[in-house]
């Protein structure tokens, strides 16, 4: 494992993808350790908000040391992002977590379940997918996003790398509903799961996996301050004893954020 | 230059340590800095047996600090000693054990467990934490219990011992009286202080547990008068906290009386922060011409 | 949409007030901001006599706030009369007059002397200026002393009064009780939190008076909680101070149970800090469909 | 009196005129009401720091909207304030104090006095009293300017409005020692003098008035929370009671920070 960092990088390029979400491209040595699921810190300008960031790994060009974040405007730390053009300095901490598990996808029929802004990070894990292999690679990749209405974002880029099926609450584009609704409709089974998005999708997708027999790897999302395992503060709850906690928690930060969905209670 | 002090018999390195429940075991942050060059790492706040913490949300964002109600979550003494003390015991850098309990025989038991374990230096009794209702805040927060308890330990205890204040008090003078009456070989403070915060379009509370402990630069001030006043109050050493950031922030410390420091929530926001504030006092003293570290403690009056 | 509230039978138009020692008489501000559009002013620290207060430096900048040590310097309750009332007389907002005093006799001698002034809506009484040695903290820290000079206080004020609690204290829960118990209208909190701070290359305090009391967005958390723990422990209605910058803060303190606010520090940082925090109520309440702003009052339990 | 307002100025210059002293140009409609001795509170964007930093008007240009400030790098805040460029918005909050009382220069022998970073504001003055005509006119200006060593700075500015002498610590440039040894040195009498500068010299000066039987008007300096006479952090001691505070207390902020010697308990 590379060693984590708090260093400084570099605005390339930032622009709005959809109503209030942002494309930001970082220059960064981190890149190098990017795997897909995994997450960075980022660190506000404003000396009132001093805790990182957490922010998912949409996708990294290991080769020109960039990452790339795609971001909803949420609050005062993640508006101040959105007014950082080129050339601005960002101080950033990673590479942080666990990516999701690429290995299992070998040879198996791969379902990506992305949920909102749970949506980004599987950019990057569909490209890496579509890249593998022989033994490594896939029998196949459906990709199932939801959006709460028109205002998508990213299709256009997922589409290159397997079946796509879109789920909007309101209908406007693809199956009206969620993502559950979405894999029903289209029948969608697989093998493995990997998803990211709000915990009562996260929810629907363990129960779902449960029926179509997959095994399913959700990322999840708790409120960090350390965001390097120290503090304790971002804990999800597990079925079994945690082997650091020794108690039925385990830290989202460094344990996760991507967990095999079987070892959660949700 | 002089850098090391003196605590109870024991000598540490520099005056720099690191603030309970916010560097885990060091572990964590061996990644960024090199333990070897602390003066102390002071672990996780550890019970007789695991404890599962609190519910999330444990964290909060507050301005210029955080609020955190972590709830003592920890793997218990065994796991203790045989983890993380194992991988400290690699480092040549003192080791305080933060202590917890919810009786006065919990906090015994794990006081006894760790009398023998040689790598241990000192240990930190923590009767202030506002975040678990028997998490020893009742110790804290009252002069007689404080004495009792501290009383209690002293007893079973062969390592020296340290309590740890809590500022959520009228008077902290009292306390540090009380924990000195008592025979604590120094104090430590300040622990976090009770705050909330209410998240307005939710209408919830930002922390599950409602109020959590604030913690971070916003309250530095009252850290260090907390420290000045109990410097004036008693004779034994004092380890200051509460939002130290750097070097300046420590000598404030020092200066107020506290013999050492420690950084908390200030490593969250930048890892080094520890490593930082011993090369900033070093430029310090050198600047300022002075020798031995100790000139500094206690010298603004 | 109403956003009137009422506190001892007086009905402020809003709930925005102007928190003491940080505003003047009102007529300073009066350059930023149109007091009409104020609850509630309320006026610095008043004696019976003129008070010169404490040496300079008198004010610090720390993170996310500042120390003052003032020293309730005034003019006396006689030119505050004349002048002052006379100057605020003119604007249809409520005054509260804030008092001050070394002893019960000098309280009870200015609240005597304002029962009769019309212009005078309210009287907060400040038993928790932590600059002062004989400033009121006394009354403020001990629960007794402040059942006792309550008591006293109400059996000669004419005026429904206001006990201003200090947050340097174990237990705001105590005070709030004890204050109602002696028939105080209503309370308000949090005066200043004492805090220090030392330059560490002239090596001496900051503030004159050594120590000073801590305001500004840093404590807020600490204000919130309390204003949460006193609203659960009394039902006399509470000002809710310490921080409040905007709306968002002030909605924050009446959802924990607040049914008035003071901005205090941040007026430093924004003049208009009070106007916009009355605009910005509005705007929440209307995008949050609440027709009167007592649903907001002590809604998050 | 023209209201007070807190509003943002843009920076139309800024560059260094000596070791750490910036020389910056504001461009705001508080210009329209500056008067010498006056000062503006500086905002920092830094959001930890929330105080104003009170900044003397060193001059103004009034059709312009320029406020040309003068300062030394001395903390977070002027730090902050050193690395702005042309552009960059500030929040100022002004007009602050009463300046230097011009009338009583008409016709007399004036003597301008600055030391140090308390230098700045009688540039603008000098230049303001040299503008004067006729029975507004002084009879003549002479100023002495005190700095620790060769670092000095305005000098080239200040020589068109009088006769100038130097004072320096070291003895590098005119006087060796403080403004009251170059007075001295230079038998330089008058009837009223201005002053700014550090306390001791302060004090000095109103010996030194005391001695030659001149007015002097002293600009004092203290740490201030609001700037506006709001909260009473500024006081100087006076020598009778106040006419606002009804003790021996004036507000620097408002009731100064310029002063009649004769006034004060220095
Ligand atoms: C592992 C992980 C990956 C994430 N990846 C992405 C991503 O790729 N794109 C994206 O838009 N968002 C992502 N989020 C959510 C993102 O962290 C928050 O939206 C962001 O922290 C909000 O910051 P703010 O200052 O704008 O909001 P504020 O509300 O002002 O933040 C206040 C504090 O709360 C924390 N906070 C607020 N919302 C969240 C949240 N939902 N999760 C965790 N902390 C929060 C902030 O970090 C900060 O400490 C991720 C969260 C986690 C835990
Ligand atoms: C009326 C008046 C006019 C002034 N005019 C000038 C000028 O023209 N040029 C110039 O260089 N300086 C001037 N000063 C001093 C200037 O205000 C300080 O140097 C400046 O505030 C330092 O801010 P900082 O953030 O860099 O320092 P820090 O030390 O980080 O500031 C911390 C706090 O202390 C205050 N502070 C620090 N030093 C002083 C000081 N000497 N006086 C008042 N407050 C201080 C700051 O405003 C801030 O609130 C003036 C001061 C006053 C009172
Ligand atoms: C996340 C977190 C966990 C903490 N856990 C403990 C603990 O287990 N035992 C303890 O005595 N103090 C604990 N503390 C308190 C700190 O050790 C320290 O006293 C306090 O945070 C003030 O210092 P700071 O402002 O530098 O963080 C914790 C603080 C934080 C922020
Ligand atoms: C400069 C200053 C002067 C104050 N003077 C008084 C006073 O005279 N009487 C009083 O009851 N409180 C006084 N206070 C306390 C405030 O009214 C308020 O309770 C406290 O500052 C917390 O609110 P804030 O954080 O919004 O400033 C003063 C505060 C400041 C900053
Ligand atoms: S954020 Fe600190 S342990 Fe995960
Ligand atoms: S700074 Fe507030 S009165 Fe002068």
């Amino acid at each position: 494992m590379p060693k984590k960092k708090k260093i400084t990088a570099e605005v390339v390029s930032q622009h709005m993808l959809s109503n209030d979400i942002m494309d930001l491209r970082l220059r960064t040595c981190l890149a190098e350790d990017a795997n897909p699921g995994q997450f960075i810190g980022v660190y506000t300008h404003n000396r009132s908000t001093l805790l990182p960031r957490p922010i998912s790994i949409c996708e990294y060009d290991k080769n020109e040391q960039i990452l790339r974040l795609v971001y909803r405007i949420a609050g005062s730390g993640t508006a101040e992002f959105a007014l950082y053009g080129q050339g601005e300095s960002v101080d950033v901490l990673g590479i942080l977590g666990n990516g999701f598990p690429l290995d299992k996808a070998a040879g198996k029929r791969v379902l990506i379940i992305g949920g909102g802004i749970g949506v980004p990070p599987l950019l990057g894990l569909a490209k890496e997918l579509k890249g593998k292999e022989g033994n490594d690679a896939a029998e196949s990749v459906t990709m199932v996003m939801g959006y709460r209405n028109s205002d998508t974002f990213l299709l256009d880029e997922f589409k290159n790398n397997g079946e796509l099926f879109i789920a909007t609450e309101d209908g406007s584009v693809g199956t009206k509903g969620n993502v559950i609704d979405a894999c029903k409709e289209n029948n969608i089974t697989a093998d493995v799961i990997y998803a990211c998005g709000p915990m009562p999708m996260l929810r629907g997708i363990a129960a779902y996996a449960k029926e179509i027999s997959a095994k399913a790897y959700l990322s999840l999302e708790e409120r960090m301050a350390c965001g390097v395992g120290a503090c304790l503060g971002c804990v999800c709850k597990t079925k079994n004893v945690d082997e650091h906690s020794h108690v039925n928690n385990a830290r989202i930060c460094t344990d996760g954020p991507v967990f095999d969905a079987d070892d959660l209670e949700l | 230059m002089k850098t090391s002090v003196n605590i109870a018999g024991v000598e540490f390195k520099n005056p720099v340590m690191t603030a309970s429940g916010t560097f885990g075991s060091g572990m964590e942050y061996s990644e960024f800095v090199d333990l070897n060059r602390l003066g102390a790492v002071v672990t996780k706040g550890v019970a007789n047996v695991p404890w599962p913490g609190n519910p999330t949300p444990r964290v909060a964002e507050v301005y210029g600090g955080m609020l955190n109600a972590i709830g003592l979550q920890n793997p218990g003494v065994d796991v203790m000693i045989e983890r993380d003390l194992k991988f400290l015991k690699d480092f040549d850098t003192k080791v305080i054990v933060n202590v917890c309990g919810k009786s006065v025989q919990d906090y015994v038991d794990v006081v006894e467990r760790l009398s023998d374990e040689d790598s241990v230096d000192m240990l930190e009794i923590n009767v202030s934490c506002p975040n678990v209702k028997e998490g020893g805040i009742a110790f804290g927060q009252n002069a007689d219990a404080l004495y009792d308890i501290t009383k209690e330990i002293k007893k079973h205890s062969k390592k020296p011992i340290i309590m740890k204040l809590s500022p959520n008090v009228t008077s902290i003078s009292d306390m540090a009286k009380a924990a000195e009456a008592a025979g604590s070989d120094a104090i430590s403070l300040i622990n976090t202080i009770t705050g909330m915060k209410i998240d307005i379009y939710r209408k919830t509370f930002a922390i599950a547990n409602r109020t959590g402990g604030l913690s971070g630069p916003a309250i530095k001030p009252i850290a260090v008068r907390m420290v000045y006043e109990a410097a004036h109050a008693v004779n034994i050493p004092i380890i200051g906290m509460g939002g130290i950031a750097n070097a300046e922030d420590a000598i404030e410390f020092l200066l107020a009386g506290a013999t050492a420091i420690a950084v908390g929530a200030m490593n969250f926001h930048d890892p080094y922060a520890t490593i930082n504030t011993i090369e900033g006092i070093e430029r310090y003293m050198s600047e300022q011409k002075i020798d031995d570290i100790n000139e500094l403690i206690g010298a603004v009056k």
